[in-house]
């Protein structure tokens, strides 16, 4: 839909929204159920933001670009993994809405996520910039080098969420960070260690512990499509061995004794 | 400089603020573990593939050693197995049989999918390939039942 | 062969997955043809209720030297895969390195004594036919 | 016993607040500070992400052009790889936005920003996108930033040198004695318990909610939230920043960002910086005037609307629409506007000028609390980003 389509549809009614509670001295996680006024394209997090704003000013979420670009605002909306400023109420169907932290994290309250766990999955400090892609047919000036752009990683743990590996073995680094050491490997900048990125992919809590779930690729907003990068590091993996002249271990030397 | 508070006061809020977020108690955390596998609110293809996987895989463990206990009745002779023989023909012990393939067709097939993906092949069709397999699981396992319970002597 | 530089993220004391993974896969992959074959032989063409052979048929059956083989790497390679898959099914209870350990040597005792009884209940019906 | 040094407490996580924080970390200083959301959830976050060259205010605001471009050179010397450094263009589309461009070349000459005029067919090699009918186009060094990960940089260096950054805390009153401000009020949104929190000195660094602050002290800062919508579509349609070319106005910037473009903006006034609403007729401006620069805009896939408050400084007595108001930064000291000791205000600016903005508020906070120490941060390189969630 073009934004002018967008703007075009003004209906206003109500919609119940069930939020997810969590205060330390509260004791545990409860649900508070609100009565929202929504238009045809409110969102998730405006809708969260009215209520904050009208009804309980103590609701914690976190919140910052409001165009699916920072990445802190993800959530579950009943029960998918969610940008809650792009996810207008009209799209995720009829009836009340349910809205959760995401899943694999620490609740430190309400909706806000610990997200520390998530970035120390990262194997090193990652850069944010690589070369553009886009308008090939752009001639780049020469004093420029390159046209550059940011990652499309957002960092919003929406993949972790949604992985069914992450959700049962708190070990496994999860789909984002893979599918960063990935990336960096795809378009080395120059600067990595190529032998420690594939090392850190190369173990039973990284790259070899997914199970081709794709709930990551599908929980996505930003087309980074983890489990994709997933599949190719593993045969940068196989490549690696190969050229090492490693061959299949015998299956006694397998075994970890 | 004289009214300075920096000692006794400047600590006292922000120490106590500090200490209860860093309290290990009070944070909200499903355990990770093979609940999940079971979260029916994770409703993604995916995911219902690896709880399938894993709960399949442990049942089929579980079937291995009924099996090899149960074979242990041939060392026992004739007498011993013949007997076994007319309690596994009752239509309950047919109905586990049929049980058991659906076991090794879900988690065979499914296993084909992790395999084929997980190696490089087919690596954008996974719901295509899920879903194609999981045809063909049906279809083999409707033949399979039929003919556990229609073979005649 | 030079090995490459020792990552001091990557947890020590763990064996390789990137081999436990290709061994399930693979096993997996011949366990398909196998556990066909087994199923067919003994159910799919037998004439009987249930396809489940008399003693006397088990104890031909067995004795048969194709069979007898096919039967002896089935039995190792279910094997194998039954003790990585349940190894990864522990693991997912977060367990400590020590502990991850500990299962590994566990389910290898297991997996031996598995096969070694299965090797038992075989050769000892075979010399009966 | 060392005395150990005094203790500033800052209120507000923005990049005012972040920029501060590591500065005055850097100086020595205890360091506090709180937000009452996640960091730069107010308006830093959420601003369309250009790094201004200043060419966009060389005419009519050269005080502001200036500190722009000084900081645009100083950050991307701080913050490596936090920018999409592929420069600017400043479009011409219609003859009067022609007949502005001898003043901007003077302006942007006279700031001391490097520009570059390109013919229509030059313009449309290095982007292809843009509209067709364009008269001329001015190259100039403005860059994208990532409005929450660029200020995060602060934020982690300042916590790796000992400030002590408390999101989800809210401050609900200032406590006050004596003509002085002691500390402030707080209630942990985490936890739901209020408790004190003292300090030698506290800055408001608020942004649009300088004002409501303020008055928690009793004093008054002449502070209007003016917010502005902006828009984000599906695609880079551009590689470059693209402005228009004329005297600043609505919707006269498509920013790339990712594989997103973002059109700003609009601007008008509000009385409560929480309450903002995402008016559509705002929303169709930016389709329009963004159409204007880069046609694909109209067709190209929705992905999000909203408003962004700007602290902008005027009185009450001002304009309406909130762009006649300066958008350079102030920093209040309380003690000689209102005899009010412990308490200064730093407000106004822009992203941009974040480490500007800190660097003289830190010079003020420095001066008023007997430390001696120079400003550090033109030349501290910043951590990453993901530094601030370091345990």
């Amino acid at each position: 839909m073009s934004a002018e389509d967008r703007v075009a549809s003004t209906t206003q009614e109500t919609r119940r929204v069930r939020v997810h509670r969590f205060k330390r001295d509260d004791g545990p996680a409860h649900v508070d159920e609100h009565e929202v006024p929504v238009g045809a394209r409110t969102t998730v997090l405006e809708a969260l933001r009215w209520i904050q704003l009208h009804e309980d000013a103590t609701l914690a979420l976190r919140h910052s670009c409001f165009h699916a670009s920072c990445g802190t605002c993800g959530v579950r909306v009943n029960g998918r993994e969610r940008l809650a400023c792009v996810t207008p109420l009209a799209d995720v169907g009829g009836g009340t809405v349910t809205v959760e932290p995401i899943a694999n994290l620490p609740v430190l309250n309400d909706l806000v996520v610990d997200m520390t766990s998530f970035v120390e999955r990262f194997p090193e400090a990652h850069a944010i910039v690589r070369d553009s892609e886009f308008l090939p047919q752009a001639d780049v000036p020469v004093d420029l080098g390159a046209f550059e752009r940011f990652e499309d990683c957002i960092e919003c743990g929406l993949c972790l969420s949604a992985c069914p590996v992450s959700a049962t073995d708190d070990s496994y680094v999860g789909p984002a960070a893979l599918a960063f050491a990935q990336r960096m490997l795809e378009e080395d900048p120059g600067t990595v260690d190529r032998d420690a990125l594939l090392d850190w992919a190369d173990q039973d809590t990284a790259a070899w512990r997914c199970h081709a779930a794709f709930e990551c690729t599908e929980a996505c907003p930003s087309n980074v499509r983890p489990a994709q990068r997933i599949m190719a590091l593993r045969k940068d993996l196989r490549r690696r061995r190969r050229d090492q002249g490693r061959a299949i271990p015998e299956v006694g030397s397998e075994d970890p004794t | 400089m004289s009214e300075r508070r920096t000692e006794d006061q400047t600590p006292s809020g922000v120490e106590e603020i500090l200490r209860v977020r860093s309290a290990e108690g009070p944070v909200e955390r499903k355990s990770p573990g093979p609940t999940a596998w079971f979260d029916v609110r994770r409703r993604g293809t995916g995911h219902f593939a690896f709880s399938l996987n894993r709960i399949t895989g442990l049942g089929l463990v579980f079937y291995l050693y009924l099996h090899l206990a149960v074979l242990s009745q041939l060392l026992g002779g004739e007498a011993a197995w013949n007997g076994f023989l007319e309690t596994a023909t009752t239509p309950l012990f047919l109905g586990l049989d049929v049980l058991l393939v659906f076991g090794l067709l879900a988690h065979g097939l499914n296993g084909l999918r992790v395999a084929l993906i997980g190696s490089g092949f087919v690596p954008n069709r996974q719901k295509a390939l899920f879903y194609t397999l999981m045809t063909f699981g049906a279809i083999l396992l409707i033949y399979s039942a039929i003919h556990v319970f229609t073979a005649e002597g | 062969m030079q090995a490459p530089a020792q990552d001091p993220r990557a947890p020590t004391g763990e064996p390789n997955r990137s081999r436990t993974w290709r061994w399930t896969a693979l096993t997996g992959v011949a366990l398909l043809l196998l556990v066909t074959i087994h199923m067919v032989a003994h159910h799919f063409v037998v004439e009987a209720v249930g396809g489940l052979r008399t003693y006397q048929h088990v104890l031909d059956y067995i004795a048969n030297p194709v069979i007898f083989v096919i039967e002896s790497i089935f039995l190792v390679v279910i094997t194998i895969h039954a003790m990585l898959g349940l190894r990864s099914v522990l693991f997912d209870f977060g367990l400590s390195d020590r502990h991850k350990q500990l299962v590994s040597k566990g389910l290898v005792g297991l997996g031996v004594v598995t096969v070694a009884y299965g090797f038992v209940l075989i050769g000892v019906l075979a010399s009966r036919a | 016993m060392r005395r150990s040094s005094p203790h500033v407490l800052i209120i507000g996580g923005g990049g005012t607040g972040g920029a501060l924080a590591h500065d005055l970390a850097l100086r020595g200083m205890q360091v506090t500070l709180v937000e009452r959301g996640e960091f730069t959830s107010g308006t830093t976050g959420r601003h369309h992400g250009l790094l201004h060259s200043g060419a966009r205010y060389a005419v009519n605001d050269k005080e502001s052009a200036v500190e722009c471009i000084e900081e645009n050179t100083l950050l991307r010397h701080i913050a490596p790889g936090s920018f999409e450094e592929n420069d600017g263009l400043f479009v011409a589309i219609t003859d009067e936005d022609m007949a502005y461009l001898p003043a901007f070349l003077a302006g942007c000459e006279e700031t001391g920003i490097r520009t570059q005029v390109l013919q229509p067919d030059e313009a449309l090699r290095l982007e292809p996108m843009l509209n067709p009918e364009l008269k001329v186009a001015v190259r100039v060094p403005d860059a994208t930033m990532d409005a929450m990960r660029m200020p995060l940089r602060f934020f982690a260096t300042a916590k790796a040198n000992g400030a002590v950054l408390l999101n989800y805390v809210d401050v609900t009153d200032l406590e006050r004695g004596g003509g002085v401000v002691t500390g402030a009020r707080v209630r942990d949104v985490v936890t739901g318990r209020e408790s004190t929190i003292g300090a030698d000195l506290v800055v408001n660094a608020t942004g649009p909610w300088s004002e409501q602050v303020a008055h928690m002290a009793g004093v008054d800062v002449p502070i209007r939230p003016s917010p502005g919508v902006m828009l984000a579509v599906r695609g880079r349609l551009c590689n470059m920043v693209v402005n228009r070319l004329h005297a600043s106005g609505d919707g006269d910037i498509v920013v790339p960002q990712r594989a997103l473009s973002v059109v700003g903006t609009s601007s008008w006034v509000v009385e409560d910086p929480d309450d903002l609403g995402v008016p559509q007729d705002h929303v169709q401006r930016m389709i329009d005037e963004g159409s204007m620069l880069v046609p694909a805009v109209r067709e190209a896939p929705f992905r999000s609307a909203w408003s962004a408050a700007r602290p902008l400084i005027g009185s009450k007595d001002d304009a309406d629409s909130g762009r006649e108001l300066s958008r350079t930064f102030k920093t209040i000291d309380h003690a000689v506007d209102d005899g009010l000791e412990g308490f200064v205000t730093i407000t106004g600016g822009k992203g941009t000028t974040l480490r500007g903005m800190a660097e003289v508020c830190a010079d003020v906070v420095g001066r008023k609390l007997g430390v001696d120490e120079p400003c550090r941060t033109r030349e501290t390189v910043l951590l990453p980003h993901t530094a601030v969630f370091a345990a």
